[in-house]
């Protein structure tokens, strides 16, 4: 990246930049559609249903039809509101949850910018959506989007210390920030994975990371039957389309990173298995991942507003120190 | 020709300005907490192009995502919209401010111009700065970095103290 | 002799100062200790003292000198504090603490309804701190100071009724009439510092200088002004004429602060003085003749002045104002036995003179009244006051064999030896003295009650001292008689010759025994009537009844003119310094007014006003170096 | 062309003179926290500056080092100056500078 930046600024280079962000738009977008459809398959299984089967074959083209459908809803916007910051806020939301996508490595090889400090990376910008949440909500001028931008934004204020913290284990055993280097640091086997020496890093990283989603159990930022709908209420068409697809580049976001930090990225559970290529065994952890975050919501009932908070401060936060805590010395009598 | 690196930084700066040139004369609050987020991130970028790129996502995760939030609070639990409108109550104040802040850049800038400083554009690509800074902040200055620490600790506390409701 | 006592002088001032200071600390918190404690730290002293005396009355007891303390260096000159013991000042102590002593006892009772009476203890006890200071003083510096802290304590207990108009103004006229000498003695001070070849302003070397040929290093004439001018400071303190208007005005403090201040402390400090520093005058005749011409003056005059006087305390004012222009007088004849004479009568007169005061007291304690023609009869009533005041009355008149008698003669032989002339007045002085003295008793003690109160006795505490009082006034005299002059021989450390003069002792006696049967005829028999005499002669009447009209010449002479440059220098404060006064401070307010409105809470515009500080001081950086 | 040390600390003395314009005329305290924010940030990056461009034997970051504790500082002092405000606010009912004026008592 820095060699890119130093030289002369180019057509060619401009084209070069140009063509890596819309082949990983791309790319997201067509996981974002088959994540919809993924999970409403999977909530309908479990629910003894059969979930979408009507557009295309089985179904499968169903989410693309409720994508056009949205896009091509009429855009509108409430007479009260303040319209710059309504137009805005989608794109505050979105655009940080795609540009988190930068640093993860999904191969040895496969990375569209290896920074230093990936982690941070994806901690900071991701802190920039709920700028856009709160944004999104005061601008609506309506008072259940005000209230959930504030739950929305303090939630995710709230379980971003224990997600932050939690992942400091896994920072102390590499002693690097950079993605690249914690997925080397483990190793060819399971065992040699970060997810056994951090169980209590991985477990609060989980629970953190599905609040940071705000997805359920901790979807009180939008739980219809207290709040209408949320900070997004007073959102229709492509403006709420890009809010979804924030929700759900942050689903993919999160599940790599899961996947990174302690499943060891792209290596396979065990060093003979090693014949399968990298990415294969990415995508496989990464589709449990996300895959468990459905099951949990088909699963779980919403958690109550005040135990939200203690949950975060109380439980997380301690939990993720104590990690801190134990790692440092365990590294400190090994070393 | 112009490097990309000075493109970027003269984009970055224009950003900059332009951010907080909004704060200033924007006229709803939560407008101008946006318009300095801007600036904010902004000047991240341009922490990258000084090569301290750990530095930059602090700024970002701090200053976008912590203060302006912090802020956007401060509004919401303080805001009323009788004080949307900035009507200036003493004119004579702000042009008497914009004088005196006019000389001090003047002078600001006839030092900068005036000093002759040696300069070296040193290259940080080739260490890991995020270790260096960790390595620096736990030998050299550790003592300032525990006083940092007490000091958040305090300010927790303190802010909590100060934004509870007194008990009933 | 071994001198034990002695080197612990020091203690005798220091003892009533603590007294003083033990009572301003407790107030009014503990009125009896606090008295209790001044009466007994006087009694100490006067024990020490009369301790010192008899350890001096052995032969050759050479004086003690002490001036360890170095107080102030100007230059070469050294000014030591430390106290000086010698026959002169042993006595004065005896004198001091005696008379003090008694004051403070009589005022128990005196004082014993008054509020402020523990203020009034720590006063006097101040007072004979002064005194008893100014007495063993070392050198001439010290001297002074607690010649001025005299002054003070007069201030003070002259306006110690200070609610009454005439107590304020009393107080205010004693305190800047004796000022007018303290200028002159202020000025001699000067004079001697400038003109004494040794840095030294010790009585000692002052002494030494002019007693031996060092005098004549010193210029004639200002040996002769530093005499004169030593001589004001003692007219000044001793209310010798022309600056005797303050000591009748300062009967209106409480009588026992009359009886010390005329009797031991402030009034004798000017004679002392003289005494003290003698040997300058003997070194400056013309001096010498001013003493004996204004004490005679002086003598006279009052004398003649107390004869028409109605108040009881002013009629004993006036007579002491007389008497110290006896010793003055005496003084002024430039002999060694006429110094010894003066203090002799000094001590006497101390005796009888607090006794009539004391007496005066209690005649006024018990009748609440002090003109003497509203008087009468309180001899029926008051016995023992009436014994010790007739005693006292005789003293002062001269009636042999009382203290009065011998002091007067020794000072008439000498002024027989001296000038016909001065014989004569003291002889006059003395008739007059004892026909006032016959008027005041015949007026006060004898005839019909005329007063609403029925006199009664005083109490215990206050007759004592009159007791004690009048027998010193009838022993007193004893000391120095014409026949054993051992006082004399004693005080001058010369040997006295035999000093016997019958015309004296006859001329006196007859003079004092005229006055008083004049007296008696006029008063006590009423055979003669005064106002008949008083208007055949009306000028001198009136002259003498408004004391010679001296207040009303100095408030034409002095205090009018005085007022009028007042009054423009008044004017000139008024339009000009305090024009300018307020011509700053209304500048201050407005700019304090200006500066206020940017003291108006808000940081936003204090920090401007720190960044235009900011530019300013930056910019006077920068233009410094093109400069 | 390159942005050299001179670039950076002119725009840093320009956002801090905006910054003390701001906080200097504003009159909602919180947009005057947030000029002084603008400020301190002005401030670090002439930290940063200086330390990329200054001539050092050592390759040492103390210029980042002390901008990180800028930063923590200026968290701490939001945090802290946001709670005064709402609790200012709770007493007096507003968050006009120009009604905060107590100072002058």
């Amino acid at each position: 990246m820095e060699s890119l930046l130093q030289e002369t600024l180019s057509l060619k280079t401009f084209a070069f930049f140009l063509l890596i962000g819309v082949t990983t738009l791309a790319i997201v977008l067509g996981f974002v559609t088959y994540a919809i459809y993924f999970e409403r398959k999977v909530i309908g299984w479990m629910q003894f249903r059969i979930g979408p089967n009507r557009v295309g074959p089985l179904g499968l083209l169903q989410s693309v039809a409720d994508v056009t459908k949205l896009l091509m809803k009429e855009d509108t916007i409430p007479n009260e509101a303040d319209r710059t910051l309504f137009k805005l806020a989608p794109v505050i939301v979105y655009v940080p949850a795609f540009s988190v996508l930068a640093t993860f490595p999904f191969t040895e090889t496969l990375y569209l910018a290896d920074l230093n400090i990936g982690l941070l990376y994806y901690i900071a910008i991701s802190g920039i959506s709920t700028l856009g949440i709160v944004v999104g909500g005061w601008a609506s001028n309506n008072k259940y989007s005000l209230l959930g931008g504030m739950r929305s934004a303090a939630q995710m204020i709230s379980y971003e210390v224990p997600l932050v913290t939690s992942v400091v284990g896994v920072i102390l055993l590499t002693g690097s920030l950079n993605l690249h280097d914690i997925v080397t640091n483990q190793g060819d086997n399971i065992w040699e994975w970060n997810l056994f020496p951090q169980i209590i890093g991985f477990i609060v990283f989980t629970i953190a990371a599905i609040s940071e989603l705000n997805r359920t159990p901790f979807d009180l930022p939008e739980a219809e039957s207290e709040l209408v709908a949320g900070y997004h209420v007073e959102y229709s068409g492509f403006r709420f389309a890009f809010f979804m697809l924030a929700e759900y580049v942050y689903v993919f976001a999160i599940a790599s990173l899961a996947t990174i930090l302690f499943l060891g990225g792209w290596y396979p559970p065990l060093a003979m298995l090693d014949f399968i290529p990298g990415i294969v065994w990415f995508l496989l952890k990464f589709t449990a991942i996300v895959f468990f975050l459905f099951w949990i919501r088909a699963t779980l009932p919403r958690i109550r507003v005040d135990q939200l908070m203690g949950l975060g401060w109380r439980v997380l936060l301690p939990l993720a120190l104590f990690n801190i805590f134990l790692t440092a010395i365990v590294e400190f009598v090994l070393r | 020709m112009w490097s990309a690196g000075f493109i970027v930084f003269f984009v970055l700066s224009l950003l900059t300005i332009a951010g907080a040139l909004f704060m200033i004369s924007l006229n709803r609050v939560v407008h101008m907490v946006l318009a300095l987020s801007l600036s904010f991130i902004s000047i991240a970028g341009l922490y990258i192009l000084l090569d301290a790129e750990f530095l930059a996502f602090v700024q970002v995760l701090i200053y976008a995502g912590a203060i302006s939030i912090l802020m956007i609070f401060g509004i919401m639990m303080t805001k009323h919209s009788e004080e949307e409108t900035e009507e200036p109550k003493k004119p004579w104040q702000n042009v008497l401010t914009a004088v005196g802040v006019i000389g001090f850049f003047g002078i600001i800038m006839y030092a900068i111009q005036s000093t002759t400083i040696v300069t070296e554009k040193k290259d940080f690509t080739q260490i890991d700065t995020v270790k260096e800074i960790g390595m620096a902040i736990f030998q050299k200055h550790v003592i300032p970095f525990e006083l940092i620490s007490l000091l958040l600790t305090v300010a927790l506390i303190g802010a909590i103290i100060l934004a509870k409701r007194e008990e009933e | 002799m071994e001198s034990m006592f002695t080197p612990y002088a020091w203690l005798i001032p220091i003892l009533p100062l603590l007294a003083f200071v033990v009572l301003l600390v407790l107030g009014k918190t503990n009125k009896t200790f606090g008295i209790s404690f001044s009466i007994a730290a006087i009694f100490a002293s006067f024990v020490l003292s009369l301790l010192i005396f008899w350890e001096r009355l052995a032969d050759n007891a050479s004086n003690y000198v002490w001036d360890g303390w170095n107080w102030l260096e100007i230059g070469s000159f050294q000014i030591s504090l430390g106290f000086e013991i010698n026959n002169l000042n042993a006595m004065m102590l005896v004198i001091v603490t005696v008379v003090s002593l008694l004051v403070h006892i009589y005022s128990v009772g005196y004082m014993h309804d008054d509020e402020r009476k523990t203020t009034f203890f720590s006063y006097i006890a101040l007072f004979t701190f002064s005194m008893l200071g100014l007495v063993i003083a070392e050198n001439i510096v010290q001297l002074f100071i607690f010649w001025e802290l005299v002054g003070v304590c007069s201030f003070l207990l002259v306006g110690f009724w200070y609610f009454k108009p005439e107590a304020k103004a009393a107080a205010k006229k004693a305190f800047i009439v004796t000022r007018v000498g303290d200028l002159g003695f202020f000025i001699a001070i000067l004079l001697l510092f400038t003109y004494l070849p040794e840095p030294s302003l010790s009585f000692t070397y002052i002494s030494q200088v002019f007693t031996t040929d060092l005098v004549n290093q010193i210029p004639d004439h200002i040996q002769f002004w530093i005499a004169l001018l030593i001589f004001v400071g003692a007219i000044g303190k001793s209310g010798q004429f022309p600056l005797h208007t303050w000591l009748p005005d300062a009967m209106e403090g409480p009588t026992p602060i009359s009886a010390l201040i005329h009797a031991a402390t402030m009034v004798a400090a000017g004679v002392y003085l003289v005494a003290r520093t003698y040997d300058v005058f003997l070194a400056a005749p013309g001096a010498l003749e001013a003493v004996a011409i204004i004490g005679a003056f002086t003598a006279i005059f009052a004398a003649i002045i107390g004869v028409t006087q109605n108040d009881i305390k002013r009629v004993l004012a006036y007579s002491t104002v007389s008497q110290l222009g006896y010793m003055m007088m005496a003084l002024g004849f430039g002999t060694k036995l006429a110094l010894a004479a003066a203090m002799f009568h000094l001590l006497t007169h101390a005796f009888f003179k607090a006794l009539l005061f004391l007496g005066a007291g209690s005649v006024i304690h018990s009748l609440h009244e002090q003109d003497i023609q509203k008087m009468g009869g309180a001899g029926r009533y008051m016995k023992v006051t009436t014994i010790t005041f007739a005693i006292g009355a005789l003293a002062l008149s001269g009636i042999f064999p009382l203290s009065g008698f011998w002091s007067k003669d020794a000072i008439l032989v000498e002024a027989l030896h001296y000038q016909v002339i001065f014989f004569l007045v003291g002889s006059l002085a003395a008739l007059f003295t004892a026909f006032y003295m016959t008027r005041l008793f015949c007026l006060v003690f004898l005839g019909e009650h005329k007063g609403k109160h029925k006199p009664h006795e005083s109490p215990i505490s206050m007759t004592l001292p009159l007791v004690v009082l009048a027998v010193l006034a009838v022993v007193a005299g004893f000391v120095y008689t014409p026949f054993i002059p051992w006082l004399a021989t004693w005080l001058t450390g010369e040997e006295v010759g035999d000093h016997l003069s019958w015309t004296v002792i006859f001329v006196s006696s007859g003079a004092a025994l005229a006055g008083i049967i004049l007296g008696w005829l006029f008063y006590g028999k009423k055979a003669i009537s005064a106002d008949k005499v008083a208007a055949s002669i009306p000028w001198l009447y009136k002259l003498s009844f408004n004391k010679f009209y001296i207040d009303e010449l100095y408030q034409v002479a002095v205090v009018k003119p005085l007022k009028v440059v007042s009054y423009l220098l008044d004017r000139f404060d008024e339009y000009v310094v305090d024009g300018a006064v307020r011509l700053t401070a209304g500048a201050t307010v407005w700019l304090g007014g200006v500066a206020s409105r940017l003291q108006n809470g808000q940081i936003q515009l204090y920090v401007l006003v720190t960044i235009f500080g900011f530019i300013i001081f930056v910019l006077a950086l920068i233009g410094r170096r093109f400069w | 062309m390159e942005a050299s040390l001179t670039s950076y600390l002119a725009l840093g003395a320009f956002l801090f003179c905006i910054g003390l314009y701001g906080a200097l005329t504003k009159k909602n305290a919180v947009i005057v926290l947030l000029c002084i924010e603008l400020m301190l940030n002005a401030a670090n990056i002439n930290l940063v500056a200086f330390n990329k461009f200054s001539v050092s034997v050592t390759q040492d970051l103390t210029g980042q080092i002390f901008s990180l504790f800028n930063i923590a500082i200026a968290a701490a002092e939001a945090a802290v100056a946001v709670a005064i405000l709402i609790a200012l606010y709770r007493a007096r009912a507003t968050s006009n500078m120009y009604e905060i004026n107590e100072l002058k008592d």
